[in-house]
Order: C-alpha cells, then sequence, then structure tokens
C-alpha cells in the first residue's frame, strides 16, 4: 500500500507545515461592504458553468457543489483567505497538550434554518453522520485506518462545548474539517435527512438558504434572515458573512459565450469563472469589472512511461523540447496564466529560482534525440477531451509544436468519462491533463508520483523520486523540504515523465453595478458580502 | 379504430424491445462510468469501486438489464445517478419545453411551407416561384446552429430585443418564458420550413396537373377555391406524412438548439446524460423517445384519410 | 402567362458552378495551399483579413484560407463516404426487402424503425462514444443514421417497379431472382437513390457540423467546415470572418448540391419526355 | 364545311393553337386554322388520334389550355360572343354554367379528398345560388337518374369507393346538373369495358337530349362517332380533315386520311382457317383454379381471393383461341398462369403434355424459350433503361445453344421483320407507343415460341396503329406459325385474329366454340350483352 501510505503520510506532514503556508494568498480581500451603507438588492444573479450534483455537503460533489452549498452550511472551522484555518460555528477551541482532544465552544447566537438553536447535539449528530460510511463523505478515508487519525470519541459536556478526541496528535484535522471538498464539514439540523437516513435538503447555519433548485436551470438561494455573522470583514470562507441580497441566484449557463453575452447583455450579474476565450469580447467595456487571481492548479501532459516509445526519454524529451509553455499558456489563456514546467505551482512559496527555470524550445536537440532513439514518425496518440476547452487547446497547440519537429501526433478527443477512465488506468500515450488545486508541493508532486502497479494513474514510477516525496514528509524545515523539492524538480525536469505547462487564473467579469466581488485562491463562487449599487 | 389503434401499438413493442436492448449495450460499451464522472479526478480506487456498488453497476448486465427492463414495465424508469430525481419526472419536464417549442415551430413551418408552396406551383417558374424555390434551397444550406448563432448575436446582443440567456419557464412567466422561445423557435421554423415548402410545391404541381383541378375549372370555381378546395388537400397529404416524419424526430431532442439557446429541453437532457453516463436517464430518454416516434408515426397515419379518404386506416 | 422564367436552366447553370468551384478548390488544396493549414502562429492570433491572410487567421494564428481548402476536401470527403456507405448498404437492403418481401421485408423494417426511433443526433453521439473519435466513425455513426431512409425509399420504389410488367417479362424469360433485380429493378431504383444520394450529401455536411458543434466531430487539427465553425463560436461577434467563411462554404456547397439535385431530379424524370 | 341553317351555338373560326415558346425559340403550331360550327342540340364527334389536336381544341373553348400552350389566332363564339375575349371572371360564368366538360379518366377527374355530395354541389352553389336543401334534392335526383343506386350515400361518399364507370355516371351527374347548353366529353369512356361504355354514354344522350344540350364528342373510336352522332369533323395533326354528315363521312370517306381511318377498323376476316384437327394439343389446361393472396389480419393468416375458378381450355399448335371477358373476368391472371408466372391453386397445366408444376430444371427452361407473353401496356412493359437491342435479346439470355454472333444476328432480323431495322441502340422512351409494341412482339418472337399469349396488346393504341400491329402479328403467326392465346375485351379484333373464341365472365368460362359461331348465335346472355355494346359502324346513329 505504497500510494494510500503516501497519502496519509502526505497529509501528516501538512499538518507540520501548516504555517508555512500563511502569507501564501497574493492579498487579502477588501473589507466586505458594511451592511448598512447599501441597500439590499431584491436578486443577484451569478452563473454556474455547469449545474450542481447534489445539495448534501461533503458526498456528492464537485466544485461547484462545494461553493453554493458553502453558503448554506458552515463548519466547526473554516479556511482563511490565506488558507489558514479560522474560526466559524466553534467561537473558539482548545487542543490538548499530547495534540489529541480538541475543545470547541460553539457560538451561542446561531441558529439553523428553521429556527432551532445551534447545540453541541447537532454537532455530534453531524459529524456521527458523516463518519457513517453509507454516508459517502468525501473525507472520510482521512478518519480511517490509512488517514490522519481516527476520531476515538465525542462527547457534549454541555449545549455549547464539543470535545473531540483523536486516537493520535493530527495537526492537519482544523484542515481537513474546514476543506471546501469535505463540504467544509457543515453541520446540518438532524431534520436535513428523513427517519430513514435518506437526504431531504440541507438545514444549516449560514448566511443564505436553499430556496429552489431547478435542474439545468438555476440554484436559488435565499437570504436567511437570522443569520449570526461573525464580526469583522469578510476572510475566506469565516469572517464577517453578510447575504446583501434578498435572493442569489446561480443560472446554469455551460455556454462560455452564452454567459458572457448575457452579462453583456445585463441578464447576468457575476461571472466568477470566465473562460480565457472569452476575454475579448470584453475588452474595452466599460460596465464591466475584471479581475484575475492566480490559483494552485496545474495544466500537464501526461506520458505514459511504460508505452514502448515513450519509455524511452530521449523521445520524451524531445517532445518537451518543442512545448514552449509560455506561448502556449499566453495563447490559451489570453495572458492570464502563469507558465510553468515544475509541479510546484507559481503562486506557491516553494516557487523558486530551480521552479521557475522554463525549458527553452530546441527544435534541433529534439531532432537530434528523436534521430538517436530511432523514432519513425509513427503516430503518437494525444487524449483530451472538451469538457473543458483548455485541455483541448493545449492539445491542439502541442500537436501543431510538436510537429515542427516532426513528432507525429494524433489527437484523440474523447468525452469526460472516456478521459477520466483512461487516466484512471492509464491507457494513453500522452494525455492532457488538468489538476485542481493541490495546496502543498507534497500533494503536487503526489499527483505523479506514484507506483503504476498500485495506482496506474501515476505518471512518475521510480525508486528515487519515491524515496524523494517521502523525504519531503519527514521533516518540516522549509529550507529542508525546499531543497528536496528542489532536487524532484530538476529530476522532473530531466526524466520527463509529464511536463508540466502551466497554472491558470480564476477569472471574474462583474457588471459594475456589482459592489464587493473578490475571487481569492479557493476555485469557489463567493456571493456574501456582495451587493448590487 | 381502437382495435386498429392497439394493434398498431402492439406491433411496435418488438421495436421498443430491441431498442431497450441496443441502448442498454451501446452505452455501456462507451468507455468510462458515472462512478468515475462522480468521484473526479482525484478519487481512489476503493471509493470508486464502493461507489460503483452503491450504484448496482457491479452486477452482471443481464442482471441489470432485467432488472431495469421490469421496472421499466412497471412505469418506474429509475432516478437519475447524477441528480437524484426520478428519471420519469426529469423527462417530462425536459419534453415539455421541447415539445413546446418544436410543435409551435413545426406548425408555423407547415403554414409557411403549404400557402408558399401552393403559391408557388400555381404561379410556377414565375418570379413569386423563383424567390420560393431559391428561399427554401438557401435555408436547406444553412447549419441550423449557425443560424440560430447570427439570430442570437443580432436580436439578442447587438439590438437587445429578446432575452439572451437563463430560461424561465412556464410555470414561472409565461410571457417570459415566450419571449426565450422566440428566437429557438424562429430558428426552428425557418430550417424545417425549406425541406417543407419544396415538398409542398412538388406535389402542388403534380396535383395541378390532374383532370380534377381543370374539371374543377371547367366548373367555373375561381382561382381561390381551385387552390383552397381542390389542390390544397390533396397536395397536402405527402406533406403531412414529411410533417410527420419531422415532428418524430424532432420531439426526440433537438440538442442542437437547444445548445444554443441554453434551453433545458430533451435533447440537451439526453446529451449531458451522455456525458455523464447517467445511465438510467439515457436508458429512460432514448424509450420514451422511441415511443414518441412510434405515437407521433401513428398520429400522422390516422390523420392522413382526412387528406386523402382513399387511405383508411385498417 | 407572362414573364415566364425558365430557371431550370439556371439551376443547373448555378448548380453545377458551386460544386465546380467547390471541385477546383479541393484540387487546387491538393498541389498549393497559401500556408500550412495545421501551422499556428501563437503570435497572431485572431488576425483580420488582410493581404497575407485573405480570410483573415483563426484563435492559433492559423490561416483561414488554407484550413478552408483543407476543410472542404475533409468535409466532402466524410460526406461522400457517408453517402457512399449509406446508399449502398440502403440500396442493397431496400432492394431484398422490397423484392423479396415476406419475412426478409418484416425484419429489415423492424431493424430501420428501430434505427429511426433513435434520436438521429444521439445515435451518432453514442456511436462516436463507444468507437472513439476519429473520420472512420463519424462516417460510420452518419451513415447508421442515414441507411434507414435510403432503406426506406429504395423499398418503396421497388415495390411500384416489381409491379411493372417488365418484371413479368423479365421473369417469363427465365431470369432468377438475382439476376431480375440486377438487370431490371437496380438500374430503375438509382434514379430517384441518384437524387436522394444528393440530398443526403447535404445532410451529412450538416450533421457533420452539428456533431462538431456538440463537440464529437472530426478530431483536430484536421479542419472541417464544421469544426471551424464550432470553434469560431467563442469569437462570433469579434472575428466575425472564423464563423463567415466556414458559415458561406457550407451555405454555398450545400446549394450547389441541392440545385444540382434538382437538375438531376428534372433531368431523370420520365415525365419530362412528354 | 357545311353551314348550318340556325344561328350556330358554338363557332370555331380560324383557330390556331401553338406552343408558346421563349423568345427566339421555334414554336410549334399544334392547332392550324380550325373552323366549324355546333348547332344548339347537336351531336357532334371530333375525331382524331392521338396527336391530332382535339382535346386542345376542346380545351381551347373553355380557355383551359395547359401551360406553354397559347392559342394565337381565331375566335371561338359562343352565340355570337366571342370566348377568347372574355376576362377570367366574365369566362368563369361561362364555364359549368353554359359549357360543360366531361373528362377522360374517371380515376382522376374527381377529387379524391371531397365528398362527392359537395363536389355536386360546388356548381350549383357558385352558378344557381340555390339554398342547400335544394341543391341536395336536385342532386339526389340528378344521381337517380343516372341510376347510381343508392344517392343518399353516395353523397357522401368519396370517388376511390365507386368503379370507373359509376364514376363516369356521376361526373356526367354533375356537369348536367347545371343544365349547359354545350357539353364536351373528351374520351368520355375510353378508359372503360364494353358494357360500362354503353352504360354512360346512353345516359349522356339520354340526358342530353332531354335538356336539349349540344354535346362536342371527342374520340378516336369511329364506333362511337356512327352509333352517336349526327355530324362528324376529322382532324389529324392539328389540321381538318374532313367534316360532315357521320353517315357519309363513315361510309364514304372523301379525305385519305378518313378512308385510312375508316379502313383500319377491324373486320372479320373471311380467309381464317382453324388448324387442322390433327394438330398436337400445345396448351392444355384442366379445371385450372387460381387465386390471390389476401390481406393477412394481424392474428389470422391470409385468406386467399380466387379469380378462376375451374377453366379448361385446349390450344393446338398453329391455332389462335381468343378469350374475351370484361375486366376483372379473371382472363388476364389465367394467361399469366398458363405461363407459369401463377401458381395454379387446384387442376393442371399441361404445355406440351408436361404438367408446369412438375417440370424439371431442364424442362422448365426449354418452357421459357417456347412459350412468350406479349403484354398490354407497352409503356409498363419494357424496361425504361434497357436499349430495344437488349431487350430483344433478354429472351435469348438463358438459350445455351446459340452464341452471341448469332443472338446479335437473329435480333437484327427480328426487328427487321417487325419493321424496326435502325431502332437497336433506342430507349424505349425514344419510340412511340405502336412502335414499342413492335419491340415487344419482336422480344416474343425471337426465341421461336411454340405458344405466344398476348394479353391485350392493341387496346392502348390508335386505331391506325392498332391495325398495323395485328396485321404484323398475324404475319408473324403465319411464318412462324405458333399457337396462339389472343386476350382481348375488342370483339371486333376477335373477328379479325381468331378462330375459336373462349368468354369469360366471373372467373368462369360462360361459352367457347368457333368464332363465327359464337358470335353468330351467342348462347349465353353475357355474350349477347357483349355483342350488343360492341358499336360497330354498322350500327345507324340513333334516331333523333
Amino acid at each position: 500500500m505504497a500510494g494510500g501510505g503516501n497519502l496519509a503520510r502526505a497529509l501528516k506532514t501538512l499538518a507540520v507545515c501548516g504555517v508555512l503556508m500563511l502569507g501564501f494568498a497574493s492579498a487579502r480581500a477588501p473589507a466586505a461592504v458594511d451592511e448598512t451603507t447599501v441597500a439590499r438588492a431584491p436578486l443577484l444573479r451569478a452563473r454556474l458553468n455547469s449545474d450542481i450534483v447534489s445539495t448534501n455537503p461533503g458526498t456528492r460533489r464537485d466544485e461547484n457543489t462545494d461553493g453554493v452549498l458553502l453558503h448554506i452550511v458552515e463548519g466547526l472551522v473554516a479556511s482563511r483567505e490565506d488558507g489558514s484555518v479560522g474560526p466559524m460555528l466553534a467561537g473558539r477551541w482548545s487542543v490538548s497538550a499530547d495534540g489529541r482532544v480538541y475543545t470547541f465552544a460553539l457560538r451561542p447566537e446561531v441558529v439553523f434554518h428553521n429556527g432551532a438553536p445551534l447545540t453541541s447535539a447537532e454537532v455530534i449528530w453531524s459529524l456521527r453522520r458523516y463518519l457513517k460510511p453509507e454516508t459517502r463523505w468525501r473525507c472520510l478515508e482521512v478518519f480511517g485506518p490509512n488517514g490522519i487519525a481516527r476520531i476515538v470519541s465525542m462527547s457534549a459536556p454541555d449545549p455549547h462545548t464539543v470535545v473531540i478526541t483523536l486516537d493520535r496528535a493530527a495537526p492537519m484535522f482544523l484542515t481537513t474539517l474546514a476543506r471546501a471538498d469535505c463540504g467544509g464539514t457543515g453541520i446540518l439540523h438532524p431534520a436535513s435527512v428523513g427517519s430513514d437516513g435518506s437526504w431531504i435538503a440541507p438545514i444549516g447555519t449560514g448566511p443564505f438558504r436553499l430556496g429552489e433548485w431547478r435542474h439545468n436551470e438555476f440554484v436559488q438561494l435565499n437570504r436567511f434572515a437570522h443569520y449570526a455573522s461573525l464580526p469583522g470583514p469578510r476572510d475566506g470562507n469565516t469572517g464577517g458573512k453578510h447575504a446583501l441580497v434578498d435572493q442569489l441566484r446561480f443560472l446554469i449557463i455551460p455556454d462560455s459565450s452564452a454567459a458572457r453575452a448575457a452579462l453583456v447583455r445585463g441578464s447576468l450579474d457575476i461571472i466568477d469563472n470566465l473562460a480565457p476565450s472569452e476575454l475579448l469580447g470584453i475588452r474595452g467595456r466599460t460596465d464591466l469589472q475584471f479581475q484575475s487571481v492566480p490559483i494552485l492548479d496545474c495544466y500537464s501532459l501526461l506520458i505514459q512511461t511504460r508505452d514502448p516509445l515513450l519509455q524511452d526519454v530521449r523521445v520524451r524529451t524531445a517532445i518537451a523540447l518543442t512545448i514552449d509553455a509560455v506561448g502556449l499558456a499566453k495563447a490559451i489563456t489570453r495572458g492570464t496564466a502563469s507558465a510553468n514546467n515544475s509541479p510546484i505551482p507559481v503562486a506557491s512559496p516553494f516557487h523558486h529560482s530551480v521552479e521557475a527555470q522554463l525549458r527553452s524550445v530546441n527544435l534541433p536537440k529534439a531532432r537530434q534525440l528523436l534521430q538517436a532513439s530511432g523514432y519513425d514518425g509513427r503516430a503518437i496518440q494525444l487524449v483530451t477531451s472538451r469538457r473543458d476547452p483548455q485541455m483541448f487547446d493545449v492539445a491542439v497547440v502541442i500537436q501543431a509544436m510538436a510537429a515542427q519537429a516532426g513528432i507525429n501526433l494524433q489527437i484523440d478527443t474523447v468525452d469526460w468519462p472516456a478521459h477520466l477512465s483512461r487516466y484512471t488506468v492509464g491507457n494513453y500515450q500522452l494525455m492532457v491533463q488538468s489538476f485542481s488545486a493541490r495546496l502543498d508541493p507534497t500533494l503536487s508532486f503526489g499527483t505523479f508520483i506514484g507506483d503504476k502497479r498500485q495506482e496506474p494513474r501515476k505518471v512518475w514510477d521510480t525508486l528515487r523520486s519515491r524515496e524523494l516525496l517521502d523525504q519531503t514528509l519527514q521533516t518540516a524545515d522549509p529550507a529542508a523540504r525546499q531543497a528536496v523539492f528542489d532536487t524532484l524538480t530538476r529530476d522532473f525536469l530531466e526524466e520527463v515523465p509529464a511536463v508540466v505547462l502551466y497554472n491558470s487564473s480564476r477569472l471574474s467579469v462583474v457588471r459594475s453595478e456589482v459592489v464587493g466581488h473578490q475571487n481569492w485562491m479557493s476555485a469557489q463562487p463567493r456571493l456574501w458580502g456582495v451587493s448590487l449599487r | 379504430m381502437l382495435g386498429y389503434i392497439c394493434k398498431r401499438l402492439l406491433l411496435t413493442l418488438p421495436t421498443l424491445l430491441l431498442v431497450s436492448v441496443a441502448v442498454f449495450l451501446i452505452i455501456r460499451l462507451i468507455p468510462g462510468d458515472p462512478a468515475l464522472v462522480l468521484l473526479g479526478e482525484g478519487a481512489d480506487a476503493a471509493s470508486i469501486a464502493g461507489l460503483r456498488a452503491d450504484l448496482g453497476l457491479d452486477r452482471p448486465l443481464p442482471v441489470q438489464f432485467v432488472s431495469w427492463f421490469e421496472h421499466a414495465l412497471k412505469g418506474d424508469l429509475g432516478r437519475s445517478i447524477v441528480s437524484g430525481e426520478p428519471v420519469g419526472e426529469l423527462i417530462l419536464q425536459h419534453f415539455g419545453l421541447t415539445a413546446a417549442v418544436v410543435l409551435v415551430a413545426v406548425t408555423l413551418a407547415t403554414l409557411i411551407a403549404a400557402a408558399a408552396g401552393l403559391i408557388a406551383a400555381w404561379r410556377r417558374n414565375s418570379v413569386i416561384d423563383l424567390a420560393v424555390v431559391g428561399a427554401a434551397t438557401v435555408v436547406l444550406a444553412v447549419p441550423s446552429f449557425w443560424l440560430g448563432l447570427v439570430l442570437l448575436l443580432l436580436f439578442g446582443l447587438k439590438l437587445g430585443w429578446l432575452p439572451f440567456v437563463g430560461y424561465v419557464p412556464f410555470s414561472e412567466s409565461a410571457a417570459q418564458a415566450a419571449l426565450f422561445l422566440v428566437l429557438p423557435v424562429v430558428t426552428l421554423t425557418i430550417t424545417e420550413s425549406g425541406v417543407l415548402t419544396r415538398m409542398m410545391r412538388a406535389s402542388s404541381i403534380d396535383v395541378l396537373q390532374l383532370d380534377y383541378v381543370t374539371h374543377a375549372r371547367a366548373k367555373g370555381l375561381s382561382e381561390r377555391a381551385v387552390l383552397t378546395r381542390h389542390v390544397f388537400p390533396n397536395a397536402f397529404a405527402p406533406t403531412l406524412t414529411l410533417v410527420g416524419l419531422t415532428l418524430g424526430h424532432l420531439l426526440g431532442g433537438i440538442a442542437v438548439i437547444e445548445t444554443v439557446f441554453t434551453l433545458p429541453g430533451l435533447g440537451r437532457l439526453m446529451v449531458d446524460s451522455v456525458l455523464a453516463r447517467d445511465y438510467p436517464v439515457i436508458q429512460g430518454c432514448l424509450l420514451f423517445t422511441a415511443v414518441v416516434y412510434v405515437v407521433v408515426n401513428l398520429l400522422v397515419d390516422l390523420c392522413y384519410p382526412i387528406f386523402d379518404p382513399r387511405v383508411t386506416a385498417r | 402567362m407572362r414573364g415566364r422564367l425558365r430557371h431550370a436552366g439556371l439551376n443547373a447553370i448555378l448548380g453545377i458552378s458551386l460544386v465546380g468551384a467547390l471541385l477546383l478548390t479541393i484540387g487546387v488544396g491538393l498541389v498549393w495551399m497559401p500556408y500550412d493549414p495545421i501551422a499556428i502562429d501563437l503570435a497572431h492570433p485572431l488576425g483580420s483579413p488582410a493581404l497575407n491572410h485573405w480570410f483573415g487567421t483563426d484563435e492559433f494564428g492559423r490561416d483561414v484560407l488554407s484550413r478552408s481548402m483543407l476543410g472542404a476536401r475533409i468535409s466532402v470527403l466524410i460526406a461522400l463516404a457517408t453517402v457512399v456507405v449509406a446508399i449502398t448498404l440502403g440500396t442493397t437492403l431496400g432492394l431484398l426487402a422490397g423484392y423479396l418481401r415476406g419475412w426478409t421485408d418484416r425484419l429489415l423494417m423492424m431493424g430501420t424503425d428501430t434505427v429511426l426511433a433513435f434520436p438521429g443526433i444521439l445515435l451518432a453521439l453514442a456511436l462516436i462514444a463507444v468507437l472513439g473519435s476519429s473520420n472512420g466513425s463519424i462516417i460510420l455513426a452518419l451513415s447508421t443514421a442515414y441507411t434507414p431512409s435510403v432503406v426506406r425509399v429504395v423499398r418503396s420504389t421497388v415495390l411500384s417497379i416489381r409491379e411493372r410488367e417488365f418484371i413479368e417479362a423479365s421473369r417469363s424469360a427465365g431470369d432468377s431472382a438475382l439476376g431480375t433485380i440486377l438487370r431490371h429493378v437496380l438500374p430503375n431504383v438509382l434514379p430517384p437513390v441518384v437524387v436522394l444520394a444528393t440530398s443526403l450529401f447535404g445532410w451529412a455536411m450538416l450533421s457533420e457540423s452539428a456533431l462538431s458543434f456538440l463537440g464529437v466531430g472530426v478530431p483536430p487539427p484536421a479542419p472541417t467546415w464544421g469544426n471551424m465553425l464550432s470553434a469560431s463560436r467563442p469569437y462570433m461577434d469579434i472575428a466575425g470572418w472564423l464563423s463567415i467563411v466556414p458559415g458561406l462554404c457550407i451555405a454555398g456547397t450545400l446549394l450547389g448540391i441541392n440545385l444540382l439535385g434538382d437538375a438531376l431530379r428534372d433531368w431523370l424524370d420520365p415525365r419530362r419526355e412528354t | 364545311m357545311i353551314a348550318s341553317a340556325a344561328a350556330p351555338l358554338l363557332r370555331f373560326d380560324g383557330v390556331r393553337i401553338e406552343t408558346s415558346g421563349r423568345e427566339g425559340s421555334e414554336t410549334r403550331t399544334l392547332l392550324e386554322g380550325l373552323s366549324f360550327d355546333v348547332a344548339a342540340g347537336e351531336f357532334v364527334a371530333v375525331v382524331g388520334e392521338s396527336g391530332s389536336g382535339k382535346t386542345l381544341a376542346a380545351r381551347s373553348i373553355l380557355s383551359l389550355l395547359p401551360p406553354g400552350v397559347r392559342q394565337t389566332a381565331g375566335r371561338i363564339e359562343l352565340q355570337g360572343c366571342d370566348l377568347t375575349r372574355l376576362s377570367a371572371p366574365a369566362m368563369r360564368q361561362v364555364r359549368g354554367a353554359q359549357i360543360g366538360m366531361v373528362f377522360q379518366e374517371p380515376m382522376v377527374s374527381l377529387n379524391p379528398a371531397m365528398t362527392l355530395g359537395r363536389q355536386l354541389a360546388e356548381g350549383m352553389q357558385l352558378h344557381r345560388r340555390l339554398p342547400s336543401n335544394e341543391i341536395r334534392r336536385q342532386s339526389i335526383a340528378m344521381l337517380e337518374r343516372v341510376r347510381i343506386t343508392d344517392p343518399f350515400r353516395c353523397l357522401k361518399a368519396y370517388p376511390h369507393e365507386f368503379s370507373g364507370g359509376m364514376r363516369q355516371r356521376i361526373m356526367l351527374a354533375s356537369v348536367l346538373l347545371l343544365k349547359p347548353k354545350l357539353l364536351i366529353a373528351d374520351e368520355p369512356t375510353t378508359a372503360l369495358d364494353t358494357l360500362s361504355q354503353r352504360e354512360v354514354l346512353e345516359l349522356m344522350v339520354e340526358l342530353a337530349h332531354d335538356n336539349g344540350t349540344a354535346v362536342l364528342l371527342i374520340t378516336h373510336d369511329l364506333g362511337l362517332v356512327a352509333r352517336y352522332t349526327e355530324r362528324a369533323i376529322v382532324l389529324e395533326k392539328g389540321r381538318l380533315m374532313e367534316s360532315g354528315y357521320t353517315d357519309q363521312i363513315l361510309a364514304n370517306p372523301q379525305n385519305p386520311y378518313t378512308q385510312r381511318l375508316v379502313a383500319s377498323l377491324p373486320r372479320g376476316s373471311a380467309d381464317l382457317v382453324p388448324p387442322p384437327d390433327s394438330a398436337p394439343v400445345v396448351l392444355e389446361v384442366r379445371k385450372a383454379c387460381i387465386e390471390y393472396p389476401g390481406r393477412p389480419g394481424f392474428w389470422r393468416r391470409a385468406v386467399p381471393h380466387q379469380v378462376v375458378h375451374g377453366v379448361d381450355l385446349d390450344v393446338r399448335a398453329g391455332e389462335i383461341v381468343a378469350i374475351v371477358g370484361a375486366s376483372g373476368s379473371g382472363k388476364s391472371t389465367l394467361g399469366r398462369a398458363i405461363l407459369g408466372l401463377k401458381p395454379v391453386a387446384a387442376g393442371t397445366i399441361r404445355f406440351d403434355g408436361v404438367e408446369l408444376a412438375a417440370m424439371t430444371a431442364v424442362q422448365r427452361k426449354q418452357f421459357r424459350r417456347a412459350a412468350q407473353l406479349v403484354f398490354q401496356d407497352p409503356y409498363s412493359s419494357l424496361d425504361p433503361r434497357r436499349r430495344v437491342r437488349d431487350i430483344v435479346a433478354a429472351t435469348l439470355r438463358h438459350v445455351d445453344d446459340i452464341d452471341a454472333a448469332e443472338r446479335r444476328s437473329r435480333v437484327q432480323s427480328i426487328l427487321e421483320e417487325v419493321g424496326l431495322p435502325s431502332f437497336a441502340d433506342r430507349y424505349p422512351h425514344q419510340m412511340s407507343g405502336g412502335q414499342r409494341q413492335r419491340v415487344a412482339i419482336a422480344r416474343a418472337v425471337v426465341s421461336r415460341p411454340r405458344l405466344v399469349v398476348a394479353d391485350e396488346p392493341v387496346s392502348a393504341l390508335d386505331v391506325t396503329i392498332q391495325q398495323q400491329i395485328l396485321t404484323l402479328f398475324q404475319t408473324l403467326q403465319a411464318q412462324y406459325g405458333f399457337a396462339c392465346l389472343f386476350i382481348t375485351h375488342d370483339l371486333a379484333v376477335v373477328r379479325q385474329i381468331a378462330t375459336r373464341v373462349v368468354v369469360m365472365s366471373g372467373g368462369i368460362v360462360v361459352e367457347e366454340g368457333p368464332v363465327t359461331a359464337v358470335f353468330g348465335e351467342p348462347a349465353h346472355k353475357y355474350t349477347r350483352e357483349l355483342l350488343e355494346a360492341t358499336p360497330t359502324l354498322d350500327v345507324a346513329p340513333l334516331p333523333r
């Protein structure tokens, strides 16, 4: 179980280095608009590029689902703008000296959407529910045998105190609870599920309550009048969370051009995840405000090192030498992304001079390598899909670039499920893949490094890389880790198990009437504290 | 009559069964499954296997088919894997919109085609005829989505006369919903009127050469009476068949139009379900459209004797 | 009657010129194109039409004129292959169903009904998903969708032809069923089939572009007018030439084919004799 | 030109009809300077073969010329009023009300999508403006007059529910309801069988007399002209050949074309010799029953529908036997069965003593060569996609003992014999009906058959052509000596060609024997009716 072990260790180490991520994000958000100065607008319309998959936090989910549900439910703690953990339903907490016992003090003023006050009973009920396998909580594994820790017991000494005991120290415990993909471990009122445990609808404590979900049309949230906000400005998923509109409607508009046109027409107020191809269409418009925030995702070209042809590092290097990452990123993202050949994202504090090195295009060298390898111009399949237009564009550009050195790439466009299926079993020669944000370089490298026999989706299967990855888990010292990451980066560039291309930015464009909208490094919509002029 | 209808419906059962089996096999041949889609790129093998078991996808195919078919026979098409909604409701919701657009558009297209085709045939080789034939031919040559996009750009964006996106259901605001449907209906009407006009013109030309038209003229009837009473009903019968075929196909979803105008119709539902491998929805949709196709054809056959009494529904 | 315009002749001339222009484009494209239609120039994306790029450049800086020329070849190839497969298969099955009648007919009709009961675009979507996106699978998917209509047309024509007396004459001369079909039925079925083929060609071209629009068309970077059109979508209002050029190419070709089909129909119509 | 004493009802004065080509293109004259008169209440025939312009002349009266054809000169006067100068609305007042028209094809001259009641009422509403119950009353009365059995039901019925003869009677009713001054009847009975033809024409005469309506009968059938009209005008290729009183023209034609026309009527020939009794029997049909499969029901099997019931028939070598009968009598079906194209349900058919059903493959091949068929419709019996050479050679395709060169020379020589030496490379649509029928005969005869079944081979042809084809057929029969089963409904043809006749009705043989005996003293009622209904030149016009 090398793979599973890796993950577990990685997560453990994250706890150690969690503090390193301070000061990570570029800018703190401006203070939220004071609720009293702005008349509340009746309806704010934002765009989702695909429908949410459920209203059940942290179970059936994707990024859109997480983002929408975090307006409705809240956990004990939540992520701050800078990635650290801050208070949410728990106003404060303490950790025992051995790091195993967490005591949370709940904020007494909080009420559920159904009017019931928040007490420790609901918190314990919610956590127990998440820990049941049949709930299919996304983060159940983290508390399983291979995870960071097991929860030994939960108790409620009084209605506003919750005590959670772990089987070992787990500095990553709170970070995990705050994770968006875990649904922020949102605390729910038991009335959210039926008597048989089946899901009904989320009754949470957030600034909005679920209004109407019309599949593939919209998700409407209504302002929760009795929301008890934390004091202070908006800060990530915590801080002051004021619902400044009566109704919040997420319109599901899959087509990016249609969304842009709708925004220009005024049928939509906010696009917080604009496709770069739409940038030209909004350029020079004074009635729109544009914003770009770098995020921690990563677009890369995966190479199947088990392929008879591609197991030859000369061929892999030759392919890499044809790719002009700067030009590619610029063309595909209209200059909004940062070209990067290292698995460590540009926005990461571990991205330094070694990581910042970009491979320069060298066609004569590429041809020379190909000749040496005996490549005879035979077709190499490049798998991509159209779900994300950028993945498709990357393939087209790479194909054209590789052709300059006489490399014959054939693009195989498959749909998203087929793409995932082929990724999971490693059934490809070359594949364009995008990875969602990994918070730590260990995780970033972890998406590439692993034992192909255990996990066929891993691309970089060398003993040395696996050992180096282990080393990054065994030390908390940033300098020591940086050294290992630098070595890994050099090896990665040398051995070319994949070619990292760029890290993108989250682009938002809002109508000028919209006040207070600010994306942050978490790839999720956030519409509290936003109002209309 | 009723017996005839029952017989026709019974005769389609083998077709429907074939459709069901074919659908079931084809969609399971497509690589990728709903568990992968639901869990996304970072999922580990254990959770994927667990979800597959939850969804019943780990059972042998014949077992899955029989179980689905049994439920389908009882009218239960299962629940969507993605949204958890009952498939029957999901289909009816989306079908309502598609049917509204298609029925209005095909009716308009038929009216336009009947009038234009008849007049063009009547004034054969005149400037009017040339204009009608030319327009119909050009319309045939324009891809519907391109037309839709151009109309959207023109009326939605440049002129701003019509709403652009964010369909409002009829239940919410009928007036707004109608506004949203103007462009899709117009696009579909234009696209479909080309073939129908040509068909109507051709059959009108044939009918105009027949003796009973001369006979009607020899009785002293005005041209208007000759055209409306004698030419139209007879020339319309073949066009009606084509209208039926068109309806049968379009009611199965106008995925392209729905994509252009971001309408939550049946076509979009099917395409999205295929892309999400939402097996119960795909199966339900295809079975449903097969039934629609069969029923529409039956209705057209039942209507046919109105225009051509020689054909009797047996 | 005043102002008689014999546009039948004009139509044929216009149709032949349009199709001729298409063939010329394909022919020229075989030996010469202004630029490499695949080569990207990331420094000059979305260039407006100019002297060096007559039809401008696309989002990757590729020359639209060169891509349209190559696109003509691929689009026509796919449409043509679809027509050939659908017509060959459909005619064979239609002849069998119409001439043999009985169980062959019933089974074949049930088969075509089954295919027709599938929404065409979805059938294509599913088949392409199973087979992978390639020219071959697009041709197969499109011809699967179109074959039933050919079967129906051929079958109904055969049903009317087999009642004509020359079929009896052939039988009384001692011809076998196969001999009669090949010698007398097939040649008489061909005229409507030829006319149908021209319509099919148009439909195939439209469907290919619709498939591209839905994201399962001809795999890039090979340009077809359809995938050029669908790729132009985000730039419709800022780089209109990207959609106008392939749009006009499709419309012009289809217009030419339809006009040619009309002319063929008139020319093959036995009634033109009287 | 015979001047009528009274002011004429209808006057044609120098009428010219041309195709209207585009500027610069050639116009063809279809009717040249036609002049004639029709007096009130008079019965006038316009006689001519296809292409004579007779139908165009009729249609020009009501300005109903087909597109592309124009009247370019002359006047057409109705009671002194020039119809050609009328405005369109004024012309519509004349149509139907003053001049009625009955068309050739009863199958396509009534609107199939409209009830007969509405079609009958249409003209009355337009021209008479009567209340609907009065229209209904008159319609029913008229339908009764044309002997429609259930006129009430008829008003609600659609045309397809009636036979051709009945439709033509209904058509007549609808036109005569308006009591026009002139009735134009364009080949009104050509598509009907002998008995229906007689019925319709007698009714027409009766009703026209009662209303004092003049009739312009357009026809190619001299028998009808002789029987029903007082005066006739003869057209050929758009020119007037002869006009005058019918009996005079027929008895003593002056114009060469008229003479040819009259001469080409089939007449009984005395020189027909039956084959000797010793001649072997080629064809022997015993108790043959033939059926058509019915429509299969959903639950039940198809119930077959029998059309021929136990027919016996012998044909000797070299003998010509005619089978006559109305349409639906089963005569064509019997012919098909004799050639093995339809199985017999019961009974036997033997060819040269061998039963068809029991033939070996070799025997069947020989049989195919020895027994040939000539069809009625020369348009449908020749494959439009094959050249004449291939059509004729097809019969020899399965004959093994001749090589390709022999085959070519045989085809060429038979084409010469049928008078088409240079037609080998033509397609059927490049030939006239008579020429096509020659090809059909060549195809049948080229394999030197012993039996030819000819199914109404001349009924679709013009009179003069008919005569040429019959003559050709007789010549070939004399030369090659094949036995022949000649299926026809035309008794005159029987007289000319056959020595023995078999009369069929309702799927059974009602009478059989030598032609002279059967026609001279018909024993069966059906034969008598048939003989009576057949118009011949010998019958004097009906007394006025």
